[in-house]
């Protein structure tokens, strides 16, 4: 933790690499299996962003950002906004109400079931995954650029 | 229907603003304005096609109690206009202030969050649904606030983020206990329900709720935040926010709260008129002491709040008709104020009315617009706050609480004062001033006219033929509170 | 009814932080303590005795479950307070880089 | 032991939790006892059988930590200013506070005793729920079906959270940092 900037030492960068991956694959399946288990998009997507964090704090900011670009990140987030909205206005084109559920329902218990609420789950994963993460680190690079002044 | 566009062609415009817009802010006026003029020209068109109509639209498709639903009637479509209105004539006034402060597009993606805020506010007919759209006026609102990035305006957002945070969770919880004593969410159930109840229940409430929407409306023991919030803000911001924000989150909440769930409970019609009383006088007196332009605009935002609520109190329809016409010209005439403020401001670089002088000669249209928008705010006859102000006067008399009129009156009176000193020391000082850093565009002009004539124009609504079709549903609304829940259930 | 109440003096204990301290950071735990109860008194609304929650399991035949509308709430409630965290974190920060002070009272340039 | 007592043991400590978070001087140790407050209504959620909501306040909790850690401890590390603490207001505070609790209890002594909501609305999506939508996750049914449109607003106010959190904090240059204040 000593210098943010370079991140931390060689044991935690290579445990982080190995984890991530666990972290990020437990994060799509909470998404996934929304409509059949607890989690969900909310749930999920924190896991999501969890993982981010995890390298920017193991790795240190500049690597994370050559890593992440951080502008395309910004532009999933308002992506994943609009593409909510937008399914909701193809439910007025479709089934001629706003938000209405116009996939067919499968039957119960399957993950390809419950018509939107699959689609719409993984839209509010990446979303939140990508809002919370830039939230950090929008707070964290004052902080350093900050330190970098005085 | 068209119902559901008022949210989605505000909420797309932001997104694709943070899409596409770039480094510049080309894109991003393009959009906003776009979006603006599209919902002043459907908020018009529904207005003109209601006819005193109640338009229902149930989202997704699902049965009442069960989903949510949006409700249209008079009082929905009158607010609606208001907020489109106001919203697109500060969008083209932004267009040259935000560019003397900065180029960023940001500015407008956040605007039209706040008006998919308002705006969700209005049409919802649903409790929890009204918070969560709430909130994203609220965030946005702090967001706009802290846009200047002095320091002042930070600890003015800080200030109004730690308010809106208290009144948010008040709300919340008077929802949760209305659940579980109703176990429904959409206010016309809820209304069904309410007689059943325990009125003492209903009171606890009622308090909670008052603390929460008043808040946000910054009646009198409740308004800290506001002078330091509307005056640190950029004029198009103080605008909204004094013109419709505190209208459509405290008073309009307010109003389907108390009205058409609660079913007007005496108990706070009484309260509604004292602390209507006390706004009225204590905010008029502390309006005449500020030298600073935007605060004494401000307290005098609290002091005109007064008014809408000690005419909501009366109750009879005279009251109401007055609160209500009250309330849609006070937006009109305090938006053009603001502007007025904020165009001497950029001219001069300063709102301590001490340093002004008469500016009759370097700002020619600011001048005679705010002389325009002082007259209609202290009520002098042809323009429309006279009419609202009489009116609400003589509901008072009619009413039977002749020291309320008296006290109107003597608002009145401090308002007028206020605004001399305003015009006196701000407009037409002694020393002549020529040299002004910046000129006030056409963007900004026009949008001070267009307001301007509004004042007079909008004085025009009383007239018999326009009042029935656009006036007395929203009375009606407001009066009549079985009315709505049957409506609303069908029935 | 006890649980309600002591619900009800948890956000109440936030509210007293939010009258008396006088700390940036206080005043954001004090906001975040009245979110926490008011969760909790949605949710406590929500609960019936010996049901279960509410997501039904394949191949079991379950009894009564408990409220699911207030979860869904609660859900929605715990977004909107962490947005509002961010924030008020971020005007936060603004305050003590341009006052140099946590401390609410030494930040009045502006009064009323 | 019933859920009541639980209940009663979780919300007296998330009570003493708040309070010593509110009154301890060291800035990180009332963050973290918030922190622990936070696990208290993960825990709440789980006894009344909230699953969903358990996970999510769980993690939610977590990430808040980070955020206020990141942003006041690391470098700005403070103790509490001995705040000459107005006795005045505080009693008076507590005054006030105190006549509201006293006046709630004969309120909620009006509502549903605890375990036995009304359950008229919830009724259709406990018994049409997952006929209806297809989701077996009811509260996942009610969040992204029946009341979707919340939600549509909830992703909103994340992005307006995000939106105005990096309007606050973008770093400003050029001429308006020659902008005069008043």
């Amino acid at each position: 933790m000593n210098n943010p900037k370079q991140g931390m030492t060689l044991i935690v960068k290579t445990v982080t690499r190995v984890t991530v991956w666990l972290i990020v694959l437990y994060g799509i399946y909470l998404i996934l299996h929304g409509h059949l288990t607890p989690g969900g998009g909310f749930g999920g997507g924190v896991i999501l962003a969890l993982a981010f964090l995890n390298i920017m704090l193991a790795y240190g900011r500049e690597t994370t950002q050559k890593w992440l670009n951080i502008k395309f990140l910004e532009d999933i987030e308002a992506v994943s906004a609009t593409l909510f909205l937008f399914m909701g206005l193809l439910g007025i084109a479709l089934g001629g109400h706003f938000l209405i559920n116009f996939l067919p329902k499968g039957s119960p218990h399957s993950l390809l079931s419950a018509g939107n609420i699959p689609i719409l789950n993984v839209l509010i994963g990446v979303k939140v995954a990508m809002s919370l993460f830039l939230v950090v680190w929008v707070l964290a690079g004052l902080h350093e650029e900050e330190g970098g002044q005085s | 229907m068209i119902l559901p566009y008022y949210i989605t062609i505000p909420l797309l415009s932001a997104f694709l603003i943070s899409l596409i817009a770039g480094k510049k802010d080309k894109w991003a006026i393009l959009l906003s304005t776009t979006a603006g003029a599209s919902m002043l020209i459907l908020s018009i068109y529904s207005l003109i096609a209601q006819n005193g109509e109640t338009f229902i639209y149930k989202m997704g498709f699902w049965s009442l109690p069960v989903g949510i639903v949006l409700v249209q009637d008079g009082l929905a479509c009158l607010m609606l206009v208001l907020v489109s209105l106001i919203s697109f004539t500060s969008l083209i006034y932004s267009v040259q202030y935000i560019r003397h402060m900065d180029r960023n597009w940001k500015y407008y993606a956040l605007f039209m969050l706040l008006v998919t805020g308002m705006n969700g506010v209005i049409i919802t007919g649903d409790l929890f649904n009204l918070f969560v759209f709430m909130e994203i006026a609220l965030l946005s609102a702090f967001a706009l606030v802290a846009y200047g990035g002095q320091a002042e305006e930070y600890e003015a957002a800080f200030k109004y983020a730690v308010m809106g945070a208290l009144s948010s969770t008040l709300v919340l919880i008077g929802i949760a206990i209305l659940y579980s004593a109703t176990s429904t969410l959409t206010m016309a159930k809820m209304a069904e329900k309410v007689p059943t109840l325990d009125p003492r229940l209903i009171y606890w409430v009622g308090g909670l709720f008052l603390a929460g929407f008043g808040l946000k409306a910054a009646i009198m023991p409740f308004h800290a935040w506001l002078p330091d919030a509307h005056s640190s803000a950029p004029a198009p911001i103080s605008s909204m926010l004094s013109g419709v924000l505190i209208k459509v989150l405290g008073i309009y909440a307010m109003i389907r709260l108390y009205f058409n769930v609660f079913g007007a409970p005496h108990l706070y019609m009484n309260v509604f008129m004292v602390l209507g009383a006390i706004s009225i006088i204590l905010s008029g007196l502390l309006s005449i002491v500020q030298w600073d332009m935007k605060r004494l605009l401000a307290y005098s935002s609290i002091s005109q709040i007064g008014y809408i609520l000690v005419g909501l109190g009366i109750g009879t329809p005279l009251g109401i008709l007055g609160a209500v016409f009250h309330l849609f010209s006070h937006a009109i005439f305090k938006s053009l104020l603001f502007y007025n403020a904020g165009a001497v401001e950029m001219a001069l670089g300063t709102r301590d009315m001490r340093k002004m002088g008469s500016l009759v000669h370097a700002l020619p249209v600011t001048s005679a617009t705010s002389l325009v928008g002082g007259l209609a705010i202290s009520g002098i006859p042809p323009f429309n706050g006279f009419i609202s102000k009489l009116i609400i006067i003589i509901a008072l008399i009619k009413a039977g609480a002749p020291v309320y009129a008296i006290l109107a009156v003597i608002g009145s009176i401090l308002t007028l004062g206020a605004i001399m000193k305003m015009q006196r020391f701000g407009f037409r000082g002694e020393t002549e001033i020529s040299k002004i850093s910046e000129k006030i565009g056409w963007p900004m002009q026009t949008s001070m006219v267009l307001l301007a004539l509004l004042c007079l124009l909008t004085g025009l609504m009383m007239l018999p033929g326009i009042r029935e079709s656009i006036l007395d549903p929203v009375v009606k609304v407001i009066v009549d509170h079985h009315q709505y829940m049957q409506l609303v259930l069908g029935r | 009814m006890t649980l309600y109440l002591m619900c009800f003096a948890l956000f109440l204990v936030g509210v007293y932080g939010l009258l008396t301290k006088r700390d940036l950071i206080k005043l954001i735990l004090s906001i975040a303590i009245m979110g926490y109860s008011v969760n909790l008194l949605l949710i406590l609304f929500a609960y019936k005795k010996d049901a279960v929650f509410p997501i039904l399991l394949k191949g079991t035949v379950q009894g009564t479950m408990v409220d699911p509308l207030p979860q869904a709430l609660v859900l929605t409630s715990i977004v909107i307070e962490l947005g509002t965290t961010a924030l008020l974190v971020a005007l936060a920060i603004r305050l003590v880089q341009k006052f140099k002070t946590f401390d609410i009272t030494k930040i009045r340039r502006l009064f009323g | 032991m019933p859920v009541e007592t639980w209940l009663t043991f979780i919300l007296g400590f998330m009570i003493l939790g708040s309070i010593i978070a509110l009154e301890i001087r060291d800035i990180l140790s009332s963050i973290v006892a918030i922190g622990v407050v936070g696990l208290g209504v993960s825990v709440a959620f789980l006894f009344l059988q909230a699953p969903d909501l358990a996970i999510v306040q769980f993690l939610f909790e977590i990430f808040a930590l980070i955020i206020l850690v990141r942003a006041f401890v690391k470098k700005d590390y403070h103790i509490e200013t001995p705040a000459r603490v107005n006795g005045f207001i505080v009693a008076i505070s507590l005054l006030v506070l105190i006549a509201v609790f006293v006046s709630s209890v004969s309120v909620f002594k009006l509502l549903p005793p605890f375990g036995q909501p009304l359950f008229e609305t919830s009724r259709h999506y406990v018994t049409h729920g997952t006929q209806e939508t297809g989701a077996v996750n009811l509260v996942t049914a009610i969040i992204l079906d029946y009341r979707a449109y919340d939600t549509l607003g909830e992703v909103t106010v994340l992005f307006t959270a995000i939106l105005g959190t990096i309007t606050i904090l973008r770093i400003r240059k050029g001429k308006d940092a020659g902008r005069k204040g008043t």
